[in-house]
């Protein structure tokens, strides 16, 4: 491997970072912009598993050790798994979200 | 580019600290604390220090933030409408004043305090002897044993004091039931502890066995755990321990007592208390470490959910 | 130069000290006190923190000293939780929740 | 009890093990005893005999998942930050075909990766999902039930057993 060779590894990783950073502030804009919270979820859950994926990617090429990249591959993952999990509970809780500051509060309110 | 980057961390941090504590709502309060916790681990990563990120996203931010949640909907249930009190104008001048004066001889005195890493200067050299590579855990539990049986004891302690609140009546009740009502939210729990649970308890492994070189340890595989062990109660798969049974009173005791019986073999062994004899001591603190995630996960996980609740009256029926 | 690099983290660490004593002055609710107690002792781990940086690294002292008070912090949260808990569920039947019991005289 | 289902889940844990200590042979009695604690702690969660996520069928659908998550998150950064907020969003029912619950919560877990769907949670034998853009319902629902019958290969399930549970 010559330095020219890792200096695009170098330039390739920064790209990948500034991409996956793109979509977290997309994923945050959708957050703010979104009217309703099942809407914000989507945002939150969906741009974020891309940001956190090029995020990955870029530090695995940054260190390029395939042990390093197999235990970044294994956190992105879980977290993925996990995001589309706890957005399942999310949005049955979403309409709370949407109501007021309490489950509570969305429960005396529907009667329930 | 990196100093850049530290001071729009930091003033992320003040922003989220200062909702936390300024919003109206007391749960979107808890959120941005959780937040707040979350960068924090960030601002740990940033000054080089991952175990500490680790202890503080899981730890920090995580338990404590399901502590407090918890709390909150038994005090709402309670019918504490979790409201705040404005306090008068003058008191609040007067904090105002004395805060800021507070804040500002801190930060004179942070200022003229060099930051610079003295201590593993003095830390470095007596590792090798060890075998233990990872600075902090060395400095827990072997330069720092005492401190370290103690706060295990701690948490212990904490949890104690924690179940001692339970009233008689409630005492020999079934534990507070923490499975989610909604039917289809259990079952999301549910199916996510059946498939991912192991994994999370060889994660867990891993975080103790890697702790002796790389950032891990109990502490923060003890969270891992806990974190499982919370979900698993949502979900119904582990149904929470009477306040006498013997099998939580073992997982809590099996890592201060490991702990506190190899310190007692170190000073039996004509040592001094907490002395590993040589050549074991990478052993010795790893099967320390091992005994002390289970403890720990039982304790964060016990005390996170909080002691058994007497029942409001018209819940007391659903309660079985 | 003024500032060193932990400073920037060691001074954040003291503002956040400040927030949080303001905060546990002026907001009555207990719940919300714990919170503002939990914000003072993140300032201090993290004034801890931020001296502790050299280009090096982090000081192992202070990493493990935090670690360890994160740790009793927690523990101590959760048995204030407990105890307001505790407090709201067997505090007189005549009075008002905690919530608004502060709001007379 | 048959050996098989217990070597497969431990051969997977050692994997798991293996990748997280990136081949490092130090510690591999810990590793045996964490697989060996894993291994029992599935069996007992998830007993053998249940429709269960094949190896080499997970290996076939994760890229496929990676992919299409990509194009969500492509899909959701675009809508966000467009000027015109191009959205319309509203609940749509998905009927479920059978009634493996976890297939229909990782189904639920691979409807939040997609584009412009989000899952609710299966519930008597139905989905609420959450779509980001009304219009597309028809589309939507299509390629829903591929994906349903993705996962439903992904577990090795007939579709012919409709609304078992139901």
């Amino acid at each position: 491997m010559g330095p020219e060779f890792l200096a695009v590894l170098q330039i390739l990783s920064l790209a990948l970072l500034a991409a996956g950073v793109l979509f977290y502030v997309a994923g945050s804009v959708g957050l703010l912009r979104f009217p309703d919270a099942p809407s914000r979820l989507h945002a939150l859950t969906k741009a974020d598993n891309v940001g956190l994926g090029l995020v990955s990617l870029a530090a695995a090429i940054y260190w390029g050790e395939p042990a390093i990249a197999a235990k970044i591959a294994l956190v992105w993952l879980f977290a993925i798994i996990s995001s589309g999990m706890t957005a399942q509970l999310l949005a049955r809780a979403a309409p709370v979200a949407d109501g007021s500051g309490s489950p509570a509060e969305y429960e005396r309110e529907s009667g329930t | 580019m990196s100093a850049a980057f530290d001071i729009l961390l930091c003033l992320m941090i003040l922003a989220t600290a200062g909702i936390a504590l300024f919003v109206r709502g007391a749960f979107a309060a808890i959120a941005f604390f959780i937040a707040f916790g979350n960068l924090l681990g960030l601002a740990w990563l940033a000054l080089g220090a991952v175990n500490v990120a680790l202890a503080e996203i899981a730890v920090g931010a995580g338990v404590t933030g399901v502590a407090l949640i918890l709390a909150c909907s038994r005090l709402f249930e309670l019918g504490d409408n979790l409201a705040d009190v404005r306090t008068p104008l003058a008191s609040r001048l007067g904090s105002a004043a004395l805060c800021l004066g507070f804040t500002v001889m801190l930060a004179g005195v942070v200022l003229t305090i060099p930051p610079g890493d003295r201590l593993s200067k003095v830390v470095a050299p007596l590792l090798p002897g060890l075998g233990i590579e990872n600075p902090v855990t060395g400095v827990l539990l072997a330069f720092r044993g005492y401190d370290t049986l103690l706060e295990t004891f701690v948490l212990l302690g904490a949890l104690v004091a924690a179940w001692s609140l339970t009233p008689d009546a409630s005492r020999r009740l079934p534990p507070t039931t923490m499975v989610m009502t909604d039917p289809t939210s259990r079952i999301v729990a549910e199916a996510f502890t059946r498939l991912l649970a192991p994994a999370a308890l060889i994660i867990a492994a891993y975080l103790v066995w890697v702790g002796s070189d790389l950032p891990g340890g109990a502490f923060q595989a003890g969270a891992v755990l806990a974190g499982a062990l919370v979900v698993a109660t949502l979900g119904g798969v582990v149904v929470l321990p009477r306040l006498d049974s013997l099998a939580a009173r073992i997982a809590l005791m099996v890592g201060p007592l490991t702990f506190l019986a190899i310190g007692l073999a170190g000073a039996a062994l004509g040592g001094r208390f907490l002395a590993y004899p040589d050549g074991l001591e990478k052993t010795l603190i790893v099967t320390i470490e091992y005994a002390l995630a289970i403890s720990i996960a039982a304790g964060l996980a016990l005390l996170a959910i909080g002691p058994p609740q007497p029942m409001p009256n018209n819940a007391r029926a659903d309660a079985r | 130069m003024l500032v060193e690099g932990g400073h920037v983290f060691a001074v954040t660490g003291a503002v956040l000290a400040g927030l949080g004593f303001y905060s546990f002055l002026v907001k009555r609710h207990p719940i919300r006190q714990l919170l503002a107690a939990n914000v003072v002792g993140a300032g201090v781990f993290l004034m801890l923190g931020g001296l502790g940086r050299s280009p090096g690294g982090a000081d192992p002292f202070a990493q493990a000293l935090v670690i360890t008070g994160i740790v009793i912090a927690v523990a101590l949260s959760a048995l204030g939780a407990a105890m307001v808990v505790r407090l709201a569920a067997c505090g007189d039947k005549d009075e008002a929740p905690l919530g608004e019991k502060r709001e007379g005289p | 009890m048959s050996l098989a289902p217990a070597l497969s889940r431990a051969l997977m844990f050692i994997v798991l093990w293996t990748s997280l200590s990136g081949g490092v042979m130090d510690g591999w009695a810990y590793g045996a005893a964490a697989t060996l604690l894993a291994a029992w702690l599935s069996l007992r969660l998830y007993p053998p005999g249940q429709p269960r996520v094949r190896a080499w069928r997970a290996a076939v659908f994760a890229p496929m998942l990676l992919a299409r998550g990509f194009l969500g998150g492509l899909d959701v950064a675009r809508r966000a930050l467009d000027p015109r907020l191009p959205i319309r969003p509203g609940w749509m029912v998905l009927r479920l075909r059978h009634g493996c619950v976890p297939a229909n919560v990782l189904l639920g877990g691979v409807i939040n990766i997609l584009p412009g769907s989000l899952a609710a949670g299966p519930q008597d034998g139905a989905m609420n999902v959450h779509l980001l853009n009304l219009y597309a319902e028809s589309a939507a629902s299509d390629s829903l039930a591929r994906e349903e019958k993705r996962v439903h290969w992904l577990f090795g399930l007939a579709d012919t057993e409709r609304g078992r549970d139901e």
